[in-house]
């Protein structure tokens, strides 16, 4: 038997309000779902608050003198109250909805290589490096090398140690004074290792470089503030938060948003316009060009209501409880080996592992006949793969609706794995 | 359990690969990646004259992945490039057939075990990686002829 | 009483179809919904499919091997080929989901402007021209200012004819062998008026310029077929198409997409990525960074399947008898002065108007405390504003749902106004 | 109808506006533009030392900013620049509290007829248009004294 940490959330209250837990899968198999690092699942209310929007107060915003128009507007812009406050922003205009957090990277990548920035802070030029790391989503390493090749600027990246941690060793080097933005992962997709943002921002700070943080994985996970973190900029997802698909958000500092060229133009993100040039609105109207993701910020803003009302250190503290077990029970399956922190020290609830002489996609189909649904491949961030000589991983993600029962069938699951590829 | 997906046909070719590792002499050679799952495989041919002379491969992936190749390899090997290019055709077309496509075991022989793939959208990419790349390799080995 | 032409819908019943519309206001005013221009309502099905999707089958799309993760990918690719058989695209992996119009809009100006594209034809330089027209949206017109910025290139733009229709004289001369790109809207959103689409195809084929057509106001009111506009591009988006908030549309002829460079980078777009270097995937994926939209296009889908379930032909139909109507009922208010189109010939079920010295802004209030909903202002279109020397104006859009005794409570509205104000 | 937005006070600013019309001598003008109606204002102010010795304005915009502008022009002309800021302020806070706020008469005079106007966020802007353009006018001129 595992050795048990107690988790402060009533588990199964929380199953209650996720409908799709009681899916039953072909052939009459229980859900068991171990993919919330890819997307989580929904409860009730922001459900709830979807169909609310769309029966009752649809309506573009900003735009009307209508009713139904006031009533859209105050509901997105108090979706966008309720995330400044989730994330300890200091100001509501420093939130910026996006679709996604991959549109949240590129947006920073792309205006600061668009050579439309005034002061150069915010302009990538020739000579100016920009640094990652290896452990990054392919949406945090894309950008920035379609923006160098744009620019000039030059691509590094921190290297990982062996055990899955930053490798910050050559870290006042890497981060010198020609560098503009440092971009890092909070905490990793595949390997869940939690990164030592304090000591990144100390040295950016120390260079004038911009940190832009993200927290596509660690949002959802754990109380982020961003204001204790002391980055510049912030990047996450509504879909891994328990909210819908179609909608992220950056949050960045005032200052820095303001001196960051316009990225899409068009609709509500103008003061005025006429055929032979514009002005542009204040932000956050200034980034949000079109009909913003409506429904899905009130969607976002309940979960984030949700999530809240549980307490995010209780998320954490379950998150850390179900992580603990599952390490435990994983350990004891032979040919079974973790890929990442093997200890629960800076560490989230993701758990990626090989299981000796079979491939990952044959793991997780053989663990789909079981109902056990988990992510193979290279998870949108094949350097780590590379960097760890293994062509994929078989990951198994965690959330507050998670159970040790569940981490059972997983074990059950693969032991069936290795009997049937044995 | 798995059944539909993981034919016993599948699972010999997969235990006992046949033509597996990089042979010489060869004509062309194609690598081909399937981005979702990091897999990679490379196929060379040996053509001689019209006839598929040898085809050897090497790679890392999946069991279906790799009992594909194999049993590419041996309906392949020795066989006519049009005839080739027909078993090839008739392959993608049962992958490509979402489980409604009825497999000729006269052209696809072994191939046909792969029949249930074709309704794992997620695993049709597997199934057809090698394929992929020895077309690309007999059409560079047809082209440096010319 | 005004000239009535037969609508082909039985308008009762689809109004069954839309619970917003049962929706009582403050005061227990009914709701006369005249602004689908700005956006659509949503019928039952795109809300059941929405509910559907996130209580049975919510995963992330194209990258696992579980069973809700198969079933959430066909579900979102099934929702492509209902989109591609909807605008008579000939592939289905030419139709791309962004999150609006107006991301479909820039991400074509963004990616010609980057530099980036190996075809000249897909690269903007200086000394090439870029034209489109003084009715566009704001979202057609600021991402080509910033890209002429950018790039060099110059903007140039057709002019409006008195009675609001495009000014075709200087054709010859605007569309020229330095053209790249001709941008248009299909439909107006202020004006109603429907641009000669084929003349402009005709002559941008002469010259070799792409042409792209913004179809946010036509592609929900008429049946639109790409093939036979023969254009290039079309951009719409979904929430004014009965489909929800946060998702759009940018078809392109697949050539024209594989020869843009990639827009945003990250998630599913890639081929292989390693740290010095991506290559990318094919279309539609390469287009598409990071989690997509699932449940809207979801829910896009199952509008486009209601649309298709009335006849677009119908649709269309029904627009036309509410607009003659319309039409000939305010013809007869005194004081009331229609901008754009004052026949049916060529125009949509848009209708904007002023008032005798009445502000627009006072006009939609006070319709707003009888329940009817208009829109106000410059509608993103600021350069038609000031072209007829108006500071705004005051605007009815209506849709397969909006009846006869909505147009009465409108007019009866205005003459309510003019009496407050009188 | 529309009472709690149309006051009687307002509808007389509208219809009867106070300092219309852009006048010299002034020290300094603001033009401000609300970019969801397209409503544009300038406000333009003369001061005499600590002195608001003449507020004008012209522009277009619907009856609550050209009442409001007429009510600034009322209440601030003959002031002195410190009272005026407070008046703005106040106001300013006014039209912010969504209708929570309870308007002071001995400061905001004929303003306190706007109350109204909070409960209407679209229309907020329009309220304050004048008044920020006044602000912005006032520290020019303050501005150019330097
Ligand atoms: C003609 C036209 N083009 C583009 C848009 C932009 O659409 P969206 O706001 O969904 O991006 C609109 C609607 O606002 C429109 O009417
Ligand atoms: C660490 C990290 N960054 C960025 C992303 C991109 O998020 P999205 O796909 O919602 O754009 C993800 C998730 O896929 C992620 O895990």
């Amino acid at each position: 038997m595992a050795e048990q940490m107690p988790s402060p959330l009533d588990v199964d209250r929380v199953r209650k309000d996720f409908p799709i837990l009681e899916r039953r899968l072909a052939g009459d198999r229980a859900l068991v779902y171990l993919d919330s690092a890819n997307t989580s699942q929904k409860p009730r209310p922001v459900l709830d608050a979807l169909t609310e929007h769309y029966e009752r107060h649809n309506a573009n915003v900003a735009r009307a003198v209508h009713q139904l128009g006031e009533e859209a507007t105050s509901a997105y812009e108090g979706a966008r109250d309720k995330i400044a406050a989730f994330i300890g922003a200091p100001t509501r205009s420093e939130v910026l909805f996006t679709k996604n957090a991959s549109e949240a990277l590129n947006l920073v990548a792309n205006t600061m290589a668009s050579g439309l920035a005034e002061d150069p802070r915010y302009r990538l030029e020739p000579g100016d490096e920009i640094v990652i790391t290896e452990m990054e989503h392919h949406s945090n390493i894309v950008p920035w090398q379609l923006a160098a090749r744009r620019t000039g600027a030059t691509l590094r990246w921190f290297g990982l140690t062996e055990d899955g941690r930053l490798d910050i060793a050559g870290l006042r080097e890497l981060i010198n004074p020609r560098t503009k933005i440092v971009s890092l992962v909070h905490q990793s997709n595949i390997l869940g290792t939690v990164n030592p943002v304090a000591h990144v921002v100390e040295r950016a700070r120390e260079v004038g470089a911009l940190v832009l943080l993200d927290g596509a994985q660690s949002v959802p996970h754990m109380p982020v503030d961003v204001t204790e973190l002391g980055v510049d900029l912030l990047a996450f997802t509504g879909h891994k938060l328990c909210g819908p698909t179609g909608i992220g958000v950056l949050w960045g500092r005032g200052e820095v948003l303001d001196g960051l060229p316009p990225f899409l133009g068009g609709g509500e993100m103008i003061e005025t316009v006429a055929m032979d040039g514009s002005t542009f609105a204040p932000i956050p109207h200034k980034f949000e060009a079109g009909t913003p993701p409506i429904a899905q910020a009130v969607g976002l803003g309940a979960a984030v209501d949700y999530l809240t009302g549980l307490g995010m250190t209780s998320v954490r503290e379950h998150d850390r409880a179900i992580t603990a077990y599952a390490l435990d029970r994983l350990h004891g399956v032979d040919g079974v080996s973790v890929i990442g922190p093997d200890s629960m020290v800076d560490r989230g609830a993701t758990v990626s592992f090989t299981v000796d002489g079979i491939h990952p996609h044959d793991v997780g189909q053989v663990l789909d006949e079981q109902g056990v649904a988990v992510r193979v491949g290279h998870h949108c961030a094949r350097p780590v793969c590379v960097r760890y000589g293994i062509p994929a991983t078989t990951r198994a993600s965690f959330y507050l609706y998670t159970t040790n029962a569940e981490i059972d069938a997983l074990v059950d699951g693969i032991e069936q794995v290795k009997r049937f590829f044995g | 359990m798995s059944e539909s997906l993981y034919q016993e046909i599948i699972l010999d070719h997969y235990k006992n690969p046949h033509g597996r590792g990089l042979r010489e002499p060869f004509d062309a050679e194609a690598h081909h990646v399937n981005p979702t799952c990091g897999d990679e495989i490379t196929v060379r041919v040996a053509l001689d004259g019209e006839k598929v002379a040898d085809v050897s491969f090497d790679g890392q992936g999946c069991s279906i992945s790799q009992a594909s190749a194999s049993v590419l390899h041996e309906l392949l090997t020795g066989g006519t490039v049009s005839r080739a290019r027909d078993v090839e055709a008739a392959f993608v077309e049962l992958m490509q057939g979402k489980g409604q496509v009825e497999p000729d075991e006269d052209v696809l022989g072994d191939g046909i075990a792969f029949a249930g793939v074709a309704r794992y959208p997620a695993r049709v990419k597997c199934a057809l990686l090698s394929w992929m790349a020895f077309k690309d390799a007999v059409n560079r080995a047809q082209a440096e002829e010319l």
